[in-house]
């Protein structure tokens, strides 16, 4: 009998780690700079929210250290990859506290990353930053977490109050992504604030993510013809939607979410006339915003921002003001600096409620029209 | 009627596809029984290709689709000569894990390549609404279609009628006799995967001029399905990956469209469960017995 | 026309063909007789390539066997009818035959060869349609033999033709590979039917566990005690 | 118990003792810190992972391609449960509410594994692979509708009870007893239908009773280990238990040797090691990660270490009498 | 006393009949050689007495119980083992596992006893290990106990599969080809096996075989079939002066 374990091979291997790692965390950079972490997933399939966020954070810490840094010292922003992965988002925020031992982070980038990191960022008392994580629950209960975006239920309603003022819509369809969060969530909001405007609605139609086949929900919205089909997903899913909607020959009005953001460049046409609720309005007259287009172009070989860039953009700029004005890098002055935001960037002014959530942030309306993202108007829901 | 009508194009649409790319999985699996888990990822880079020449080069139509088939399809036999033909002795589930490994590595190259961001396919075909009879086809649906029956017709007449096609099948059933009927059997196999993978090429273009987006993962779910089809069409027959393809579409729309969507996926499988519990080698499977 | 020189064949460990030599002559029938496991298939399958020795030399017609690929080995002349008949059994009689002459290019004296097995098997031509996997074990035989044909060799290599079919099937077959034989084919047959074979062969070898025992004439062997004792069931 | 026994018993429990203590004292240093002994628990729980599909994979040589899902039930059935039971208020210790989670979350995908296995056992090969993907991706569409347990969404609000000290000594336990069922007639039942199915048969082996026992073991040890996860994360989502999550988990067995636990045990340990290690190349690290799988086969496609198992004791020998290391790998030689 | 009978079993596959109406008698401590050409379902009854086919019609009894749809696992349990016609062995397994294996239905304790490693585990274990050593002591094969199956040279398979089969106590042992592949010095050894094991085991022998000077030596009672039905019985004697048998199936 030979048996039961391999003790010693396990010893070793660990062991072996374990120093490999130790000695790469001796060898990191200078003392002198501010390392501040960052989590989002940089490949697969959310791949696209991770890497724009992280090249408007990229931005950021550019700007801030080429204008003298944080009171004398540089930003460094150590990224890592979530692969929008649960256990990798909490390794790689592991790894960030204690390897690269980070003050700050900016992250997740989705929902459903940061909820898995909440509960271990609440122990640590590290000061977060979320640019772009949506659901309710992200701040809820976490007084170390903040966000830079708005809720999804607050441009649901957004969007409903869009449609039913704005568009005099009476019937409005809902395409909803099963098993998606941000979906789920800012169409429910959508609903319940459509209805409540006095409209009806007429048909509601899902599809998971791994759908590329819409046809048959399609289908059966054409046979329905409502005044308004509300959308609220991501630029590659929305956009293959409203190409087939194009190509059935629906004609009702389109609305969608924020994820809309960067439909106009590939979608121009099948994008055509519809409108979304967005943080920023590319076309705003505003010195900061184009500002900050204009640098971000240069920086990514001439792409446009999305929200997400933009998002990363300001959650940097925030985190930035706040360790400044702490004057330190001790976490919970780092947090009072956060709750006393009041920062005006590329999305408007950011002020956090007792919840860390950013207070009366107004949504920009948006419609695409000839390729562009043209300012509609603005909603301040009451 | 017409709802209906119209969603049983909307599954032939799909299902056309599904059946091109299940050909390929069920050809290499007949000549070499491994489950090509990098199909998929054939088919994704077919569809890479397109996109590059339709929007870079500006090539004629039947170029645009032509040149990434044949690309592919050298692409389809590389692959097996340096990943699949070392292991052809060895256990099988060490093949399946170099396809894997494969699949992994083209998803991995593609997205360092292109990068995340889907790509928007251009339209390759004339966009019209052709009204039958009240139900209304895009031209691009009719295209698809049209096309992936030409292809798998012509390749089904290749298989039956020429002697290469003949060859094909030998060697599916019995590498040693076809040796010794002057077969070049490794010759034969890198023939299998270049149509294997040519059809897997088309399937990628058909499906992302009508999803409209190219992706280094986009070979993933269709690649799945489409194994899924050619298992229950009887792993290793072509007509019975064909006919797979066509179901798994068919039941993927109509559960959309009449049942739920989110468990459209979900009574895909069950379907294929239950198929496979009462003909456990598929439907067009033949049932062998192991002799004692 | 066919040498072979201390041949030594493994599987894995086991050392299967234990240095062999013989010889087939232009015009002969041969017989290699033995027990189940002697080795006799795997001499076959080593002179058609399937497996590679891993020592000793196989010549036919002056040409080194061992230094090409097997899928050439047909076009020399070589054909093989394998144990177990390895019919092709999802095609047609017809594309079986087919298969046959894959080597070949001369389509017109393909169909007459064609024709020329019907004419030798009468029973094929009535199933040209049929799929192989469903003809009788007699059939499937007279098919394989009719498939080895179609190359055109010199040299045919048989592999247990009598295996499993009834006994005035194998008096048939047997006639069959007399007239092969006749009509100018060389014939290497390997049998367990140790009595049919000794009849219709010129010579013989017998082989015990990977080695030659005996050699000799046919005729001679019929009537050795050793081999009556052992292999015509004394 | 004859001495050579006795002999590996001690030299394994003290190995197990020492190697325990050797990270104790890394924890009590500091330089283990949270990061790494995130690592260790990952890598405990992928070793249940990963051993307890062996039984399916190695042990009865079947291509079982659905393990995450057996993972998703026991990470969701074990969570409500303790969500449930914490609710009660009843004073438990942590320790105890832990054990009797992981006990329900195994007994529950036992049960589910019971009922999956019965009736698709008498398939073969690929089609048991395809239908086991198939099983899984059911079960993980079921958690995306299934409201009680949080949809798409996720189930929140489980207390973490899982930390390196317990995990450790779970996996240990479940460690041995995986070796000892392996080693039991059962086990020895199980092994002869991957050899040869007809001859068990003949040989008066219930071979159909003891493939549906082998899928529920191995499906109540996946339970386990979908517990742990569950209590190590204190959240779990559907997405996570996806088609690729079994696939790593496969790869893992494969490259370690199908039917070797200890080969198992190494794997688990090298996958899971090995892509942290990499983090810093981002976007490379997947490409060599998938190129070492593809070289790894093709150079050494039994696994690294074939059937066989390594074993402890004679590695110590051969380090003693300066023998050929190779003796301390044994199981037969690899082909 | 009769053993093991089977009445009128036919066996239908497809359209094609491969046994048809064959009847059996099996007498307690009988040796009985099965012969005919290849095809003429010698296998295929082997297959039916043994569970593995389920005869289309017919009845079959072993030990005065009906085994017809039992499973073949079933039927080693009642008392009838077989080998096989190509070895069958767990080849990656030592000769001890292999006759273990076998041996299965002594051992008794469960799973969890097993997983525990209970006192009945290690007492259980060690009677198995005990009588399994003592088994392929008997066959000459102790040394060869922790050999890899595949290791073990081909005459010794052949006798380890017999081992095996012997493993599950069985009253009634089918051999399926057991001299297939041996020369005769080691088939002149294996006759005195089956001899050997009959007397020392007291029980009834049913063999297919195609060596002449095998089955003449050593059955005491010989059925011959051809297409599925018996063309002959008798004695070795009586059997070589039968003319069909000598058209069927000797030759002249």
């Amino acid at each position: 009998m030979k048996k039961k374990v391999v003790s010693v091979l396990l010893a070793v291997l660990f062991c072996a780690s374990i120093f490999t790692f130790a000695g790469c965390s001796s060898s990191g950079s200078g003392k002198d700079t501010i390392k501040i972490g960052f989590i989002g997933p940089l490949s697969g399939d959310a791949a696209i929210y991770g890497t724009s966020a992280k090249a408007g954070a990229d931005l950021a810490v550019k700007e801030i250290n080429a204008a003298g840094g944080i009171n004398g010292k540089n930003i460094e922003l150590i990224a890592y990859d979530s692969k929008g992965d649960q256990t990798e988002a909490i390794n790689a925020y592991n790894r960030l506290r204690d390897q690269d031992q980070v003050v700050a982070v900016i992250g997740g980038v989705l929902s459903g990353e940061t909820l898995a990191m909440k509960d271990i960022m609440v122990q640590d008392n590290m000061p977060v930053l979320s640019p772009t994580a949506t659901a309710v629950d992200v701040t809820a209960n976490a007084p170390n977490i903040f966000r830079a975006c708005f809720l999804d239920d607050y441009q649901g309603v957004a969007a409903a109050n869009f449609s039913t003022s704005n568009l005099s819509a009476k019937t409005a369809a809902v395409m909803i992504c099963k098993g998606n969060p941000y979906s789920e969530g800012v169409s429910a909001a959508f609903e319940g604030a459509f209805t409540a405007n006095g409209g009806t609605i007429a048909d509601e139609e899902s599809y998971s993510a791994s759908d590329k086949d819409y046809s048959a929900q399609l289908t059966k919205i054409k046979e329905l013809n409502p005044d308004v089909v509300f959308v609220p997903d991501y630029v590659q899913i929305v956009g293959p939607i409203l190409q087939k909607a194009k190509e059935m020959g629906i004609t009702a009005k389109f609305v969608g979410a924020d994820g809309w953001d960067g439909v106009q460049t590939e979608y121009a046409d099948a994008a055509q006339g519809n409108y979304f609720t967005n943080h920023y309005a590319a076309d705003s007259p505003s010195e900061t915003v184009q500002n900050f287009i204009k640098a971000y172009k240069a920086a990514n070989s001439n792409k446009d921002p999305n929200s997400f860039a933009a998002l990363g953009y300001d959650a940097v700029h925030t985190m930035a003001e706040a360790i400044k004005s702490a004057g330190s890098t001790d976490s919970k002055a780092i947090i009072t600096a956060l709750n006393n935001t009041n920062y005006t960037g590329v999305t408007g002014t950011l002020k956090f409620d007792s919840e860390g959530n950013p207070k009366d942030k107004e949504v920009t309306i948006i419609k695409i029209d000839g390729g562009q993202l043209k300012f509609e108007t603005t909603i301040v829901n009451k | 009627m017409d709802l209906f009508l119209q969603q049983l194009i909307n599954g032939l649409n799909v299902g056309s596809i599904y059946a091109l790319i299940a050909i390929g999985y069920t050809m290499v699996y007949g000549i070499i029984k491994l489950i090509n888990f990098a199909h998929g990822e054939i088919m994704m880079f077919g569809a890479y290709f397109a996109f590059i020449f339709a929007t870079s080069f500006g090539m004629p139509v039947w170029a645009v689709i032509l040149v990434p088939m044949i690309i592919m399809a050298l692409a389809g036999v590389a692959v097996e000569f340096i990943a699949y033909r070392p292991l052809r002795d060895a256990p099988r589930l060490s093949a399946l894990i170099t396809a894997i490994g494969v699949s992994l590595f083209l998803q991995n190259l593609a997205l360092l390549i292109f990068k995340a961001d889907p790509k928007v396919m251009p339209k390759l075909f004339p966009e019209t609404i052709i009204n039958l009879g009240g139900v209304e086809i895009s031209s691009t649906t009719l295209v698809t279609i049209g096309l992936s029956l030409f292809f798998m017709v012509l390749l089904d007449l290749y298989i039956r009628k020429t002697k290469q096609g003949r060859a094909v099948r030998a060697v599916s059933e019995d590498k040693d006799a076809a040796i010794l009927m002057g077969i070049n059997v490794d010759r034969t196999i890198s023939l299998t995967f270049a149509m294997g993978s040519a059809l897997g090429a088309l399937g990628g273009i058909l499906y992302s001029v009508a999803y409209v987006q190219v992706f280094p993962t986009m070979g993933v779910m269709p690649g799945l399905k489409a194994f899924i089809a050619a298992v229950l069409g009887g792993i290793g027959i072509i007509p019975g990956a064909m006919l797979g393809g066509f179901i798994i579409g068919m039941v993927e729309t109509m559960t959309k469209a009449y049942l739920s969507t989110t468990w459209a996926d979900a009574i895909v499988y069950i379907i294929l469960i239950l198929v496979l519990l009462f003909k456990p080698t598929g439907i067009l499977g033949k049932n062998t017995r192991e002799k004692v | 026309m066919l040498k072979v020189k201390d041949l030594n064949v493994h599987y894995g460990k086991i050392h299967a063909i234990k240095g062999i030599s013989f010889e087939v002559n232009e015009g002969e029938i041969v017989t290699l007789i033995g027990a189940n496991g002697a080795g006799k298939t795997t001499i076959l399958q080593t002179i058609s390539g399937i497996l590679k020795p891993s020592e000793g030399m196989i010549t036919f017609e002056g040409e080194n066997l061992n230094k090409i690929h097997a899928y050439q080995i047909p076009a020399l002349g070589i054909a093989h009818v394998p144990e177990g008949r390895r019919i092709f059994a999802e095609m047609t009689v017809y594309e079986n035959l087919q298969m046959g002459a894959y080597i070949r290019k001369d389509k017109v004296q393909i169909q007459e060869d064609i024709e020329k097995v019907f004419l030798s098997f009468p029973r094929l031509k009535e199933r040209v349609k049929q799929i192989a996997g469903t003809l009788s074990g007699g059939e499937q035989q007279m098919l394989a033999m009719g498939r080895a044909l179609m190359t055109r060799p010199r040299l045919i290599l048989l592999d247990e033709p009598s295996m499993g079919l009834a006994p005035i099937l194998v008096d048939e077959i047997f006639d069959m590979i007399q007239t092969i034989n006749e009509a100018g084919t060389t014939v290497l047959l390997v049998e367990q039917n140790a009595n049919k074979a000794l009849h219709i062969a010129n010579r013989a070898y017998v082989l015990e566990t990977g080695y030659i025992k005996l050699s000799g004439n046919a005729s001679d062997l019929l009537v050795n005690p050793e081999v009556q004792q052992a292999y015509l069931g004394g | 118990m004859d001495k050579n026994k006795r002999k590996a018993y001690i030299i394994n429990t003290i190995s197990i003792i020492s190697l325990y203590l050797v990270f104790f004292i890394l924890i009590q240093t500091k330089v283990m810190n949270k990061y790494f002994m995130g690592i260790a628990i990952m890598t405990c729980i992928m070793i249940i992972m990963a051993m307890s599909l062996n039984i399916v994979a190695g042990f009865l040589g079947e291509m079982a391609l659905g393990h995450a899902g057996f993972m998703a039930i026991g990470a969701y059935s074990s969570a409500y449960f303790s969500i449930a039971l914490m609710d009660t208020g009843f004073p438990l210790p942590n320790i105890i509410v832990l054990i009797l989670a992981m006990l329900v979350g195994g007994i529950v995908t036992g049960i589910m594994g019971f009922l999956i296995g019965t009736p698709t056992l008498r398939l073969r090969g690929d089609y048991l692979g395809i239908v086991t993907i198939g099983f899984s991706e059911i079960i993980r569409i079921f958690f995306i509708n299934f409201e009680p347990t949080g949809g798409a969404a996720g189930l929140k609000g489980i207390t973490k009870l899982v930390n390196f000290n317990n995990v450790y000594w779970i996996t240990i336990v479940i460690i041995i007893l995986i070796f000892t069922f392996g080693r039991s007639k059962q086990g020895r039942a199980i092994i002869s239908i991957r050899e040869d199915e007809i001859a068990s048969e003949a040989a008066g082996i219930p071979t159909t009773r003891y493939k549906v026992l082998a899928f529920t073991v191995s499906s109540f040890f996946a339970g386990i280990g979908g517990a742990l996860y569950a209590h190590y994360q204190a959240f779990v989502e559907p997405s996570k238990f996806g088609f690729m999550f079994s696939i790593e988990m496969f790869v893992i067995v494969v490259l370690g040797g199908l039917g070797s636990l200890t080969g198992s045990i190494v794997a688990a340990i090298v996958l899971t090691v090995l892509p942290e290690m990499l983090r810093g190349f981002a976007e490379y690290r997947l490409l060599v990660y998938s190129l070492a799988l593809i070289v790894m086969m093709i150079f050494r496609p039994q696994g690294m270490l074939g059937r066989s198992e390594f074993s402890l004791t004679k590695f110590i020998e051969s380090l003693i009498l300066r023998k050929d290391i190779k003796n301390s790998i044994d199981g037969g030689e690899t082909r | 006393m009769t053993v093991l009978a089977a009445k009128n079993i036919t066996m239908q596959f497809g359209g094609l009949t491969a046994v048809d109406q064959f009847n059996l008698e099996l007498q307690a401590n009988e040796l009985v050689g099965l012969i005919g050409p290849n095809g003429a379902g010698k296998t295929t009854i082997f297959n039916m007495l043994t569970g593995v086919y389920v005869p289309t019609s017919g009845e079959i009894i072993l030990n005065d119980e009906s085994i017809i749809k039992k499973t073949p696992h079933d039927i080693v349990r009642l008392g009838a083992s077989r080998t096989f016609q190509n070895i069958r062995l767990f080849k990656d397994l030592t000769a001890l596992e292999n006759v273990k294996i076998a041996y299965h239905n002594f051992i008794d304790y469960n799973m969890i006893q097993g997983m525990f490693r209970t006192k009945k585990f290690w007492t259980e274990e060690k009677k198995a290990h005990e009588e399994c050593v003592k088994l392929l002591d008997i066959f000459d094969m102790g040394e060869y106990a922790d050999t890899l199956a595949k290791n073990l040279p081909y005459g010794q398979q052949r006798k380890l599969e017999i081992a095996r089969a012997l493993a599950s106590e069985p009253k009634v042992l089918m051999l399926d080809e057991p001299a297939a592949g041996m020369n005769p010095a080691e088939t002149a050894e294996l006759m005195e096996t089956i001899h050997f094991i009959r007397n020392k085991f007291d029980i009834t022998v049913l063999l297919i075989e195609h060596d002449m000077k095998l089955v003449m030596g050593i059955c005491e009672r010989i059925i011959v079939v051809d297409y599925g039905k018996t063309i002959a019985e008798g004695t070795p004697d009586e059997i070589l002066k039968n003319p069909e048998v000598i058209r069927a199936y000797l030759g002249n």
